[in-house]
């Protein structure tokens, strides 16, 4: 099965990153873009086919090595 | 084989032609994808290779010429120092930074191929104008690039150049340049050996990428296959940092008998070179090679040019040591093959043979042109243009109603992105990892200790200087010319730092070899950088050519970049360009300004105050040049030397300039050329007529260095340059915050600091 | 003093490290391949800059868990000192030796220059050999440099004194503009900018040899 | 409304991200995970209401923006 991690700034944690894109938005003419932040998106191919054991699993990496929890929070999708 | 495929593999019907006669069949695809890539333009320098031919490779220092993956140069205590640069100029157009940063990559595994280590990059880069709509990306592009790779390598990125013209618009340049040590029995050739040896591949796994004709190939070989596959290439710095490592590691000891890198047409390529040069064959399973990939084929096995992969042959026996080394490393390797009898280059695939490669017909019979060469119309026209007459007489009528005109065409001068600070660009490069750069980008050339990490563990005091420079605008006007003064100038600048001029490698930026105007500016360049390379004694080790460098809009300017290294044996004797102490005084050397000249055809003064790129280039007299070059380097040897600069883009006024605020702290200059007799013959306003005082300013005339010197040491450095015949004059004094210029200008130097410390930045943005 | 330099894949100040402790400082100096289970016996470890495995994912993130990694953390555990430069600071707060966390450059762009900064601790054990509020030039070469810590560890920090250097032109967005802490037993000090890069006066055009004092501090 | 825009390598492009990922979370003792590839999650915070206008104008935007499509592909999803 397939997980999809999606790893974002906390809130109240400033991306210059998604400063920069919604000021480059703006300067091309899509005013309407309030706000942008920019994460990860990080796609796994698991063997694993049971979803609660994958999901235990991936939490796991989430919390080791895909996401720094001091400024980053996660979600889990999971796919089969 | 069905005409479509043989000209979609680009190959004419005589080309054709001539396979069926070395064949004596019809090719199988895999040979077809072979011949084709191997006597492409770009591998057997159809078009460039008779004029090539006539460069001066030879000299007392040359260790390896031409030939190999990068040149060799003896700098003695038994070191060489390796070099090369090459272009990378289409793939950064599609995608700057992937494009820029494998430039990197390659230029690095060429140099550490040799069992070099490599101890500084530096790069050549020409964009479209500064307001062309996509410069602004593809700069950002290009230079995050080459810091991402340079950068993670810990190879620092030292010096270079970055150029702005219309030219470049739809086709920008993308050179680069890597410099590397070792001790001088320590070099590694691309040359096979030893029946029976085992053929070893490393680095990353082999996808699909880059496959030259990539469509077609999987149009043909993939039937219903979803996305068209980009054929950009990703580099993997990290993975080439592992490789770079190993390899040094192997080659330290005894075990490797050969070996290459996999670059343009990876597999085919690297075995084709290593049988070869060997007078040997090799038997090849790719069966055995880590594939990324799932369902390659053979041909796009052979053809793929994923990044950061080595090919080598060992000694008999010394497998499994080498594949555990590699596993230290987490390195992907295996023996994929053995080195044969005979000049073939078996090629298996699951057991069945895919290919027989006939070495020497591939790599000696490839075919040679003489293309067509015709002088282009557009010269006489603009070089017949009196530039002085027709531009500037008139156009400072106004001028001379502005109270300080010179002022502000200065301030205009060192705002051009061309000339202003670049340090917008090498601030993104880590220039310092490794702790050798004792001059830092910012001076004439860069300048690098040699530390013994570095050197295979041998102590030197010596050190190497490494410049890269080219006008194109010159050698749009007079290819011959232009590229003689892009040598003298590379020189000069090694020059000024202390260092002598050793030895020479080039990246010949053309247009389209099928154009017989093009192939002028190719024939003419070449004679007037081998002219150069032979009065400065400064061979040429290595190169690379890149045709096709076109877009709608026309050819590119002829733009052969030379990259330039020379020695300093004692370091720690470097030179700088600025100033140092008030009241060090300020002289010119190669010039006595008893002749104002005129030469401001191509100047960038022409370029940024008139928009007109006309009229002819300044003149270089090679001999005066040497003269020039041998009393700066006694004079600093002897010590006289405080700074030294030489007067490029801009002229005399913007090399003081930049001499009073590109070090540490900025000093100021009073300059009294003796308004009068001797600078303005005829006494006009100012002294002179407008068109004398610019020529005096801004004038780009060749062999001119900016020198300053402590007011004890005068006298000796004008007797020196006496005894040597150099032309010499006293322009002033080194004096605190202003800049003044006889009664031409005088304005504080933070308004001339503020214009070219963001000229770049401004311009771009 | 003998000083373990880790070499992570990616590393490439180890080199530079090693060159300064034995030929600038004299002292004793060994590599520490990161898979190593044990640390030989050393005095200092250092974890040098750096692109520790490509600096993929996030900096540090994977070096983190090298097996040389765990005897390092035992080590700082017992008291031992460390120093984290560049990458290797990153490397530390990744694997909660150092609170806070580095995050991607305020300008986007990696940035490599002379940058002077200030001494505000000198008692600490990496910085007695400078005076307090001395202002010093050293040279930052990074992308991700921009130091973060939730306010109450940023408050933490500030009161017992564990920010060591501060830079007078923030090149990257840090808070509170700082450029290196140490821990709270005062064992373990990371920096942004590379002490190891100005300690010798042929180097950089500007002749400072400011990183020295780091290092001495430790002698 | 909100637009969540996915950016992945296309097919085919190497990924040294991934692959070091995914070496690495072999190493920390997951060894299901058959493959990771590494992207790019991008909310952008639109004042437009209509979803076919902000579908459009989205596109627009990781067409000369948000995406390098030289080498990457995109997916975007609205949420109200
Ligand atoms: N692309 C670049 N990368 C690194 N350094 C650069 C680059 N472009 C320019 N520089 C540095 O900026 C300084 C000025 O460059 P340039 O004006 O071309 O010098 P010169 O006219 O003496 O050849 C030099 O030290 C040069 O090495
Ligand atoms: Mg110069």
């Amino acid at each position: 099965m397939k997980a999809k991690v999606f790893v974002t700034l906390k809130n109240g944690v400033f991306d210059p990153q998604g400063k920069v894109v919604q000021r480059s938005l703006a300067t091309l003419g899509y005013a309407e873009v309030e706000h942008a932040r920019i994460g990860k998106y990080i796609e796994l191919d698991l063997k694993e086919t049971n979803p609660q054991q994958a999901e235990v699993r991936v939490k796991e990496m989430c919390q080791k090595l895909l996401a720094n929890t001091v400024i980053e929070s996660y979600k889990i999708q999971l796919e089969s | 084989m069905n005409p479509e495929i043989i000209k979609q593999h680009g190959l004419t019907e005589k080309e054709y032609q001539n396979i069926l006669d070395i064949m004596g069949r019809e090719p199988t695809m895999v040979e077809l994808g072979v011949f084709s890539v191997m006597w492409s333009e770009h591998c057997s320098y159809k078009s460039s290779k008779i004029y090539l031919k006539g460069l001066p490779t030879k000299g007392k220092q040359v260790v390896c010429g031409p030939g190999e993956n990068a040149g060799v140069v003896d700098i003695g205590d038994g070191l060489v120092v390796v070099f090369k640069m090459e272009s990378h100029n289409h793939p950064s157009m599609i995608e700057p930074f992937q494009g820029a940063a494998t430039g990197v990559g390659g230029i690095l595994r060429d140099v550490f191929t040799m069992g070099a280590r490599p101890i500084a990059l530096l790069n050549s880069l020409r964009f479209g104008a500064a307001n062309h709509p996509k410069t602004n990306h593809l700069i950002n592009g290009v230079v995050a690039g080459i810091a991402g790779y340079g950068n993670c390598m810990g190879i620092p990125t030292v010096g270079g150049e970055v150029y702005f013209e219309d030219c470049y618009n739809g086709n920008i340049l993308v050179n680069a340049m890597c410099v590397g040590v070792a001790r001088k029995e320590k070099i590694f050739y691309a040359k096979a050996g030893g029946i029976g040896n085992p053929v070893i591949y490393v680095g990353s796994k082999t996808g699909r990428d880059g496959i030259h004709g990539a469509t077609m190939a999987s149009d043909v070989f993939e039937e219903g296959s979803e996305e068209k596959r980009p054929t950009v290439q990703v580099g993997d710095p990290f993975t080439e940092k592992l490789v770079l490592e190993a390899c040094l590691e192997l080659m330290n000891g005894k075990d490797v008998v050969g070996i290459q890198d996999m670059g343009a047409a990876g597999l085919t390529c690297s075995s084709l070179e290593l049988a070869g040069k060997g007078h040997v064959g090799i038997e090849m399973d790719l069966s055995k090679v880590p594939l990324r990939e799932t369902a390659m084929t053979p041909y796009e096995i052979m053809l793929s040019e994923s990044q950061e992969r080595m090919f080598f042959v060992a000694k008999k026996g010394t497998e499994k040591k080498i594949l555990k080394l590699f596993e230290k490393w987490d390195l992907d390797a295996a023996v994929v093959g053995k080195v044969i009898k005979g000049q073939n280059v078996f090629v298996y695939h699951e057991g069945q043979l895919v290919g027989t490669l006939p070495t020497m017909p591939i790599t000696e019979c490839a075919p040679m042109y003489k293309r067509p060469v015709k002088k282009p119309d557009y010269l006489e026209k603009l070089n017949d243009v009196n530039v002085g007459a027709q531009f500037i007489a008139p156009e400072n009528k106004a001028g001379r109603d502005e109270s300080r005109p010179y002022g502000n065409i200065l301030k205009k001068l060192l705002s051009s992105p061309n000339i202003a600070s670049k340090k917008w660009v090498y601030r993104q490069y880590d220039h310092m990892v490794g702790t050798n750069t004792a001059v830092i980008p910012g001076s004439d050339a860069a300048v690098m200790r040699l530390k013994e990490p570095h050197t295979g563990g041998r102590k030197t005091k010596k050190g190497l200087a490494l410049t890269s420079d080219c006008n194109s605008r010159y050698c749009y006007l007079d290819p011959k010319r232009g590229a003689m003064i892009a040598v003298a100038e590379a020189a000069r600048n090694i020059v000024c730092s202390g260092g002598k001029p050793l030895a020479t490698t080039d990246c010949l930026n053309f247009g389209s070899p099928e154009n017989p105007g093009v192939m002028w500016q190719f024939r003419e360049a070449l004679k007037g950088m081998g002219e150069a390379c032979k009065a400065l004694n400064t061979p040429i080790v290595s190169g690379n050519v890149s045709f096709y460098n076109e877009s709608p809009d026309g050819a590119i300017y002829p733009t052969p970049t030379i990259g330039m290294v020379g020695v300093l044996d004692d370091v720690s004797k470097h030179v700088t360009q600025w100033f140092k102490n008030v009241g060090d005084v300020v002289v010119l050397l190669g010039d006595d300004l008893k002749k104002v000249k005129d030469e401001l055809g191509g100047s960038e003064y022409l370029k940024v105050i008139h928009q007109k790129v006309a009229g002819m280039p300044p003149k270089i007299d090679l001999k005066k040049e040497k003269v020039l070059q041998n009393t700066c380097l006694e004079a600093i040897k002897k010590g006289l030397i405080q700074s030294a600069h030489d007067c490029s883009e801009g002229g005399l006024a913007v090399a003081l300039a930049e001499s009073c605020f590109t070090g540490p702290k900025s000093l100021g200059v009073a300059v009294d050329v003796g308004v009068g007799p001797r600078a303005y013959p005829d006494k006009g306003d100012h002294g002179g007529s407008p068109l004398q005082a610019i020529s005096l300013l801004f004038s780009e005339t060749q062999s001119r260095i900016l020198v300053s010197v402590k007011e004890k040491d005068v006298e000796k450095l004008l007797r020196l340059a006496k005894q040597k015949k150099c032309p010499s004059v006293i322009l002033g004094q080194v004096i605190e915050n202003d800049f003044v210029f006889s009664d031409l200008i005088s304005v504080p130097v933070e308004q001339l600091k503020d214009c070219w410390e963001n000229g770049l930045e401004r311009a771009i943005s | 003093m003998k000083f373990g330099i880790i070499t992570f894949p990616g590393s490439n100040c180890d080199w530079d490290c090693y060159h300064v402790v034995t030929n600038v400082l004299k002292q004793k100096a060994q590599f520490i391949w990161h898979k190593e289970a044990k640390l030989p016996k050393v005095d200092v470890v250092v974890i040098p800059g750096g692109f520790s495995y490509g600096d993929y994912l996030r900096t540090g993130a994977v070096a983190r868990f090298s097996p040389v990694m765990q005897e390092v953390i035992r080590f700082a555990g017992s008291g031992g000192k460390v120093i984290g430069i560049c990458n290797g600071f990153q490397v530390l707060t990744e694997s909660g030796l150092l609170p806070g966390v580095l995050m991607r450059n305020t300008g986007l762009k990696f940035v490599c220059e002379n940058t002077p900064l200030q001494v505000v601790n000198n008692h600490s054990q990496f910085s007695k050999k400078f005076d307090l509020k001395q202002n010093v030039m050293i040279l930052i070469a990074h992308g991700e440099g921009n130091y973060f810590a939730d306010n109450e560890t940023l408050k933490r920090l500030e009161g017992e004194g564990q920010v060591v250097f501060r830079y007078l032109k923030n090149p990257n967005g840090s808070l509170n503009d700082i450029a290196g802490i140490i821990n709270d037993r005062g064992n373990i000090l990371g920096m942004m900018p590379h002490p190891e890069r100005c300690m010798e006066s042929i180097l950089s055009n500007e002749a400072r040899e400011d990183g020295k004092k780091v290092f001495e501090s430790l002698l």
